[in-house]
């Protein structure tokens, strides 16, 4: 019975746990990266050196007045940020965060659930975070949150299908779609795939900053555009929700990426055997320092780039990363076969 | 600014005037007896001096091709601290803007301002005054055209395209009405706006908060105002 | 039964849409009525008239000193452009000749205002476009020309620096020895301005090719200023008709080739770098003498009018001043403001472009509302 | 225990559900999701009797049959957006001409 | 026993839903029933052991299919046309009954087969991935090739039907 039910539970609820405090770190990371990049401090006021921020906005958003717009389809108002945050947050479930551990005598695995279809499992469930969008758009009940919505969600699916080719790859070299099976071939191949796969890893970046509608790609919530943001009629908690999903999203990504590209909780170069002192740092802190690089990554790319317009957006996504992914895959199947 | 008697200029000393300028708030002069002058010179009507070209300088050649381009297309010719200037009758405008645009001599390509003066008093009430610039010959003019009140002025915007937002200007703050004008309507004040600010006979103030349907119900609730010993 | 033509999928039948008056790139009240056929915009209407305060009638109850004040009103961005310009057409009208020094000095104010007005727009049409961290690189430079400002004429923004023939107070000590350590400061930062913008591609493809307007066109539509460099016509006002001290300035003019938005940002940087060039010039050469030249107590020009241009940093700012010889405020003041005939061009150069390409067209002409309403 | 059978009366009532959605409703859009229903009821079948005979085929023929709703819906939804933007209606009933 | 209870929670929804999904008034919450129903069928995979066929359902079919209903949804929509007057021809009535006569046949025809001794439910192998793939890529390779022709030619025609006349 403890073995069944106590050691997940509380395996899934430290994953929840350090899923959103990394959300609430990250939110303050960001201000405080790009503020760092602008030569300016960024929040420094609640708490020391402004570590409270988000705390102190969340509470703030917590407070303030829910408006629902007039004759909006309550019901579905209300469900549409949960729609966005939900899926964002049980992609977590198959994410390998480090090796099994031994605590107290009990074995605790590394990850919630290592399901065979992992890596499937992870893109579909990206696919429904985009009921949240559309949905939140059209319960707004106004034209323009409408084709905001319908906007940012025809980016999302359209660099989806380029990031899935991408994961493709990885699963032509790894040969299975279980995420822990993947980071074990890494394991064995002693490289990770980042080095062997370069352009897939870029297309999945690239991918990522657009799914994630994050800058150069945010043009539904960029304020200058016209169309505005599917989420401009939310305010205080449901806009927090909003708030946090995108986060996440942004978490997943990365995580998925550290999983797929930068071999998980490996220390780098797992095989070299005099790199082996390397070993002594535990697979999660691993997993957690690349996460975390691929992140800064995220936000460095914010404070330094213009903005795309949504045409030259679309175009780059079909004419040149879908196309580009697909030949990097045949590329990858060619060699496999031949070599 | 029918403002009656203004103080002698001696009073104002070089150091600021009172916050309001000494000019008394409401209008005085009675608007029905025709604007009182508001130079103290009742002789010269009021306007530009126009000073005569002096005999020994060098009138540039893009004045004389135009007086002999187009005989008596200009009016007078005068030349004041180094700016030429053309009076050139209102019917003649176009004939001698297409001129000065596009002969050799000239090549006025760049209209840099087009603008008017309210020389109140005067019959040809209005100054429109056209300054241009020719990028190819560095050498500026500037155009005047004299009209009364109401009469209109033909459009130059065909010319330079340059003319059609400053000619909706000046008709906007002056009421000079341009034929030929593409899209005149007015372009600082609301469309709905009466009255045409920048004309002397306007107070400062405005209409004050009612928008009056005649630009004179103004002057009448001025002195209704001032009668009643309001302020 | 015949077949009619399928209407489009959401007949969008010219929707017509406000962008402003209140909008965050509309840098300041202006009010674009757009007519749009799904995303291409078909017709721009600008409505403006939000920020008129009527600064030409109030000169006329001003005496010709105060007008000076309501001067650094109009282009608030770059007040001391305004100051020289108007200050120049009286002492024309008045023919006051303006001593070497003060002239130097206003020279001096004027590229320094320069270069702040083209930090400030760098920033703003960069911060548009996504850039965010090229408006605080642009204001973090901006500030040290304020500090130089606020230590010669104690304002930040509205300096009223200048008086009719001449300068109302000397230079600061050793305010010329600053002067030159922020050209060096400057010259150091433009590279980053370059690195995040000038060769990166997004920003090449949402400014290379869109509102294109020809060098004949840009004359014939009154632009001026970089607009109208942009387009290839090397016509600026301080090298036409100098004025001030530009006459004993050495620099060039920067002038674009396709007259599109990303030449009229390589103009405006370009422009920046000579400002230092004639800044640094002007500190070296600063003549010893009076700052204020023989000017009557009680400033009554003789009766006439007169026109003088300036170059100030939106384009050319010009001045036609009558006065009737009798009363100490001038009959009239009008102003050509470079923003208001620069933002006539805006409806051609947008017809045709998308929505999101509006945001660049109106960073690119440079408009301050304060000087197109005035 | 559930034996096949639970499975089958489950598709067959999801089955009939879609069947009322087809007949009973007026909006093409959702005759369409009736259809995705039935479709869906199908599938069931197949996973069941795979998951039973212990032969995977079933599953595999589910994946054709997914293929085809998706194509079906696609081709679908183009017929109905084409037709919607002539006559303005999703109302089945108006849609009675061969060629409009 | 889990599973059974699980199937019996499943079986409720799914019908649940899909009773909600064809009286739903707003065309809206009907496509959202749709996926979730979508998704307990998905969860019904699993019990059934056949995880891809679950994943793929959640992929392809509520995150793709529906989504794009839901797109067309919104776009029809978005101008309310005029509520067309019922057609007085439309039995819906008798729609209905027909769909109950059809039930209650099928359900007959279950009940005769009810007596079939039901076959062990032994787990389906190591892993059902790499079972669906092999199956799909040696025995039905040919269907495979077919289907993909299929989704080309179902791409093209949407395509070319619901593109704007530029």
């Amino acid at each position: 019975m403890v073995e069944t039910v106590i050691v997940p539970l509380i395996v899934i609820l430290t994953v929840l746990f350090a899923v959103l405090t990394t959300v609430i770190f990250m939110v303050l990371l960001e201000r405080k990266v790009q503020a760092w990049v602008q030569v300016r401090y960024g929040p420094m006021r609640v708490g020391y050196h402004g570590l409270l921020q988000t705390v102190a906005d969340v509470l703030k958003l917590f407070l303030k007045e829910d408006i629902t717009p007039a004759r909006a389809d309550r019901w579905l108002f209300t469900i549409a940020p949960l729609m966005a945050l939900v899926p964002a947050l049980i992609a977590f479930a198959v994410i390998p965060l480090s090796r099994d551990l031994t605590l107290f005598g009990l074995r605790f695995p590394g990850q919630v659930a290592d399901v065979n279809v992992g890596l499937l499992y992870v893109v579909s469930v990206g696919t429904l975070g985009i009921y949240g969008i559309i949905l939140g758009g059209w319960a707004s009940n106004s034209k323009y949150p409408l084709l905001g919505s319908l906007r940012s969600s025809a980016q999302i699916i359209s660099y989806e299908i380029a990031v899935t080719m991408t994961l493709v790859t990885v699963i032509v070299l790894s040969g299975t779609l279980s995420m822990t099976g993947i980071v074990h071939a890494q394991l064995d191949k002693g490289w990770w795939f980042g080095f062997m796969q370069p352009v897939a890893f870029f297309i999945y970046f690239v991918g990522g900053l657009a799914e994630t509608n994050r800058l150069p790609f945010d043009l539904p919530e960029a304020e200058q555009e016209l169309v505005a943001g599917f989420h401009t009629e939310y305010s205080g908690m449901r806009f927090a929700f909003f708030f946090l999903a995108e986060y996440t999203n942004m978490i997943v990504i990365s995580a998925v990426a550290t999983t797929l590209f930068l071999g998980g909780w490996l220390p780098p170069f797992p095989n070299v055997a005099w790199l082996g002192f390397l070993g002594v740092v535990p697979g999660w802190a691993w997993f957690m320092l690349k996460t975390f690089g691929f992140l800064y990554v995220f936000l460095w790319v914010r404070a330094t780039f213009p903005r795309y317009r949504y045409d030259q957006l679309m175009r780059l996504g079909w004419k040149w990363l879908i196309p580009l992914s697909i030949a990097n895959l045949v590329v990858t199947g060619l060699m496999k076969v031949l070599v | 600014m029918s403002e009656g008697e203004k103080p002698a200029p001696e009073q104002i000393p070089t150091a600021p005037p009172a916050a309001k300028p000494a000019a008394p708030s409401g209008p005085k002069g009675e608007a029905k007896a025709g604007p009182a002058k508001t130079e103290a010179k009742p002789a010269a009507p009021p306007g530009p001096p126009d000073p005569e070209p002096p005999p020994d300088a060098a009138v540039p050649a893009c004045v004389t091709a135009l007086q002999s381009g187009l005989p008596g297309a200009v009016e007078h010719v005068s030349v004041w601290v180094g700016d030429w200037t053309v009076v050139v009758p209102a019917g003649r405008l176009v004939d001698a803007a297409t001129f000065l645009r596009d002969q050799a001599a000239c090549r006025f390509d760049y209209l840099s301002d087009l603008t008017a003066v309210d020389w109140l008093g005067r019959d040809a009430r209005f100054d429109v005054v056209l300054c241009l610039y020719s990028t190819a010959l560095r050498h500026r003019l500037r155009v005047k055209v004299r009209v009364a009140d109401g009469e209109p002025v033909p459009s130059v915007a065909g010319l330079w395209p340059a003319a059609n937002w400053l000619e909706r200007e000046v008709f906007d703050m002056f009421g000079i009405t341009f034929t030929g004008h593409p899209d005149l309507r007015r372009i600082l004040m609301p469309p709905d706006w009466q009255g045409h600010p920048q004309r002397k006979d306007y107070p400062l103030e405005g209409p004050g908060e009612l928008l009056m349907e005649n630009p004179q119900d103004w002057l009448k609730a001025g002195q209704a105002a001032v009668e009643s010993g309001i302020e | 039964m015949e077949t009619e033509t399928p209407r489009p999928m959401f007949d969008t039948d010219e929707m017509v849409l406000n962008m402003g008056p209140q909008h965050p790139s509309t840098h300041g009240v202006l009010r674009l009525v757009l007519k749009l056929d799904g995303e291409r915009v078909v017709g721009c209407d600008p409505v403006i008239g939000y920020l008129h305060r009527g600064i030409e009638k109030l000169s006329e109850h001003r005496d010709y000193t105060q007008v000076v004040l309501l001067t650094d009103r109009m282009d608030y961005v770059a007040a001391a452009t305004n100051n020289l310009g108007y200050v120049e057409t009286i002492e024309k009208l008045y023919s006051l000749e303006v001593p070497r020094r003060a002239r130097y000095i206003r020279t001096i104010l004027a590229e320094l205002q320069r270069v702040a007005s083209h930090l400030l727009w760098l920033g703003s049409s960069a911060g548009d476009l996504g850039a965010l961290t090229v408006l605080l690189f642009g204001l973090r430079e901006r500030e040290l020309v304020l500090d130089l400002f606020e230590e010669y004429c104690g304002a930040r923004l509205t300096y009223n620096t200048m008086r009719i023939g001449g300068q109302p107070v000397d230079v600061p000590p050793d305010w010329g020895r600053k002067i030159l350590a922020f050209c060096d400061e400057q010259e150091r930062k433009l590279p980053d301005y370059e690195d995040l913008l000038t060769n990166n591609r997004i920003f090449l493809q949402r400014t290379k090719g869109i509102g294109v307007i020809s060098g004949a066109d840009a004359i014939a539509l009154g632009l001026s200023g970089p607009p109208l460099r942009g387009s290839g016509v090397a016509r600026d006002v301080r090298k036409d008709e100098p004025y001030a001290a530009y006459d004993e300035m050495d620099f060039d003019i920067a002038v674009g080739t396709e007259g599109d938005t990303y030449d009229r940002y390589l103009v405006r940087l370009e422009e920046i770098r000579q400002s230092l060039r004639i800044l640094r010039q002007a500190v070296d050469g600063l003549p010893e003498g009076p700052v204020m030249g023989k000017v009557p107590r009680l400033i009554k020009p003789p009766a006439g009018e007169t026109f003088h241009a300036i170059e100030a940093p939106k384009g050319e700012l010009g001045f036609f001043v009558a006065s009737d010889g009798k009363s100490v405020s001038p009959y009239r003041m009008r102003v050509r403001p470079a923003s208001f005939c620069n933002l006539q061009a805006l409806p051609r150069l947008v017809v045709g472009h998308l929505v999101a390409d509006v945001v660049a067209l109106v960073g690119t002409i440079d408009i301050v509302l304060g000087e197109v309403d005035r | 225990m559930i034996t096949a059978t639970h499975y089958l009366l489950l598709s067959v009532g999801l089955f009939s559900l879609g069947v009322i959605g087809v007949l009973t409703r007026r909006n093409i859009i959702i005759i369409l999701m009736s259809i995705e229903l039935m479709l869906n009821a199908v599938n069931i079948n197949l996973v069941a009797f795979s998951h039973e005979l212990q032969n995977v085929v079933g599953q595999a023929f589910a994946v054709f049959v997914i293929v085809i709703a998706a194509a079906e819906a696609a081709v679908g939804l183009g017929i109905i957006l084409a037709f919607y933007r002539n006559k303005e209606t999703v109302n089945i009933d108006e849609m009675n001409l061969l060629r409009w | 026993m889990a599973e059974a209870a699980a199937f019996y929670i499943l079986a409720a929804l799914i019908l649940g839903f899909g009773v909600l999904v064809v009286t739903a008034k707003s065309a809206v919450h009907s496509v959202l029933f749709l996926v979730a129903d979508f998704l307990c069928v998905a969860a019904l995979y699993v019990t059934l052991q056949a995880e891809f066929l679950a994943v793929i359902q959640v992929m392809v079919y509520a995150g793709g299919i529906v989504v794009l209903y839901l797109f067309v949804v919104m776009l029809v929509n978005l101008k309310r046309p005029p509520d067309a007057q019922r057609d007085p021809r439309r039995l819906g009535r008798l729609g209905a009954v027909l769909a109950v006569a059809v039930m209650v046949e099928l359900a007959a025809i279950l009940a005769v087969g009810w007596s079939r001794p039901e076959g062990e439910a032994g787990a389906l192998g190591p892993s059902n991935v790499a079972q669906v793939g092999r199956a799909l890529y040696t025995d039905y390779l040919i269907p495979f090739e077919l289907a993909s022709i299929l989704l080309l030619v179902a791409m093209i025609g949407a395509i070319l039907l619901a593109r704007r006349e530029m």
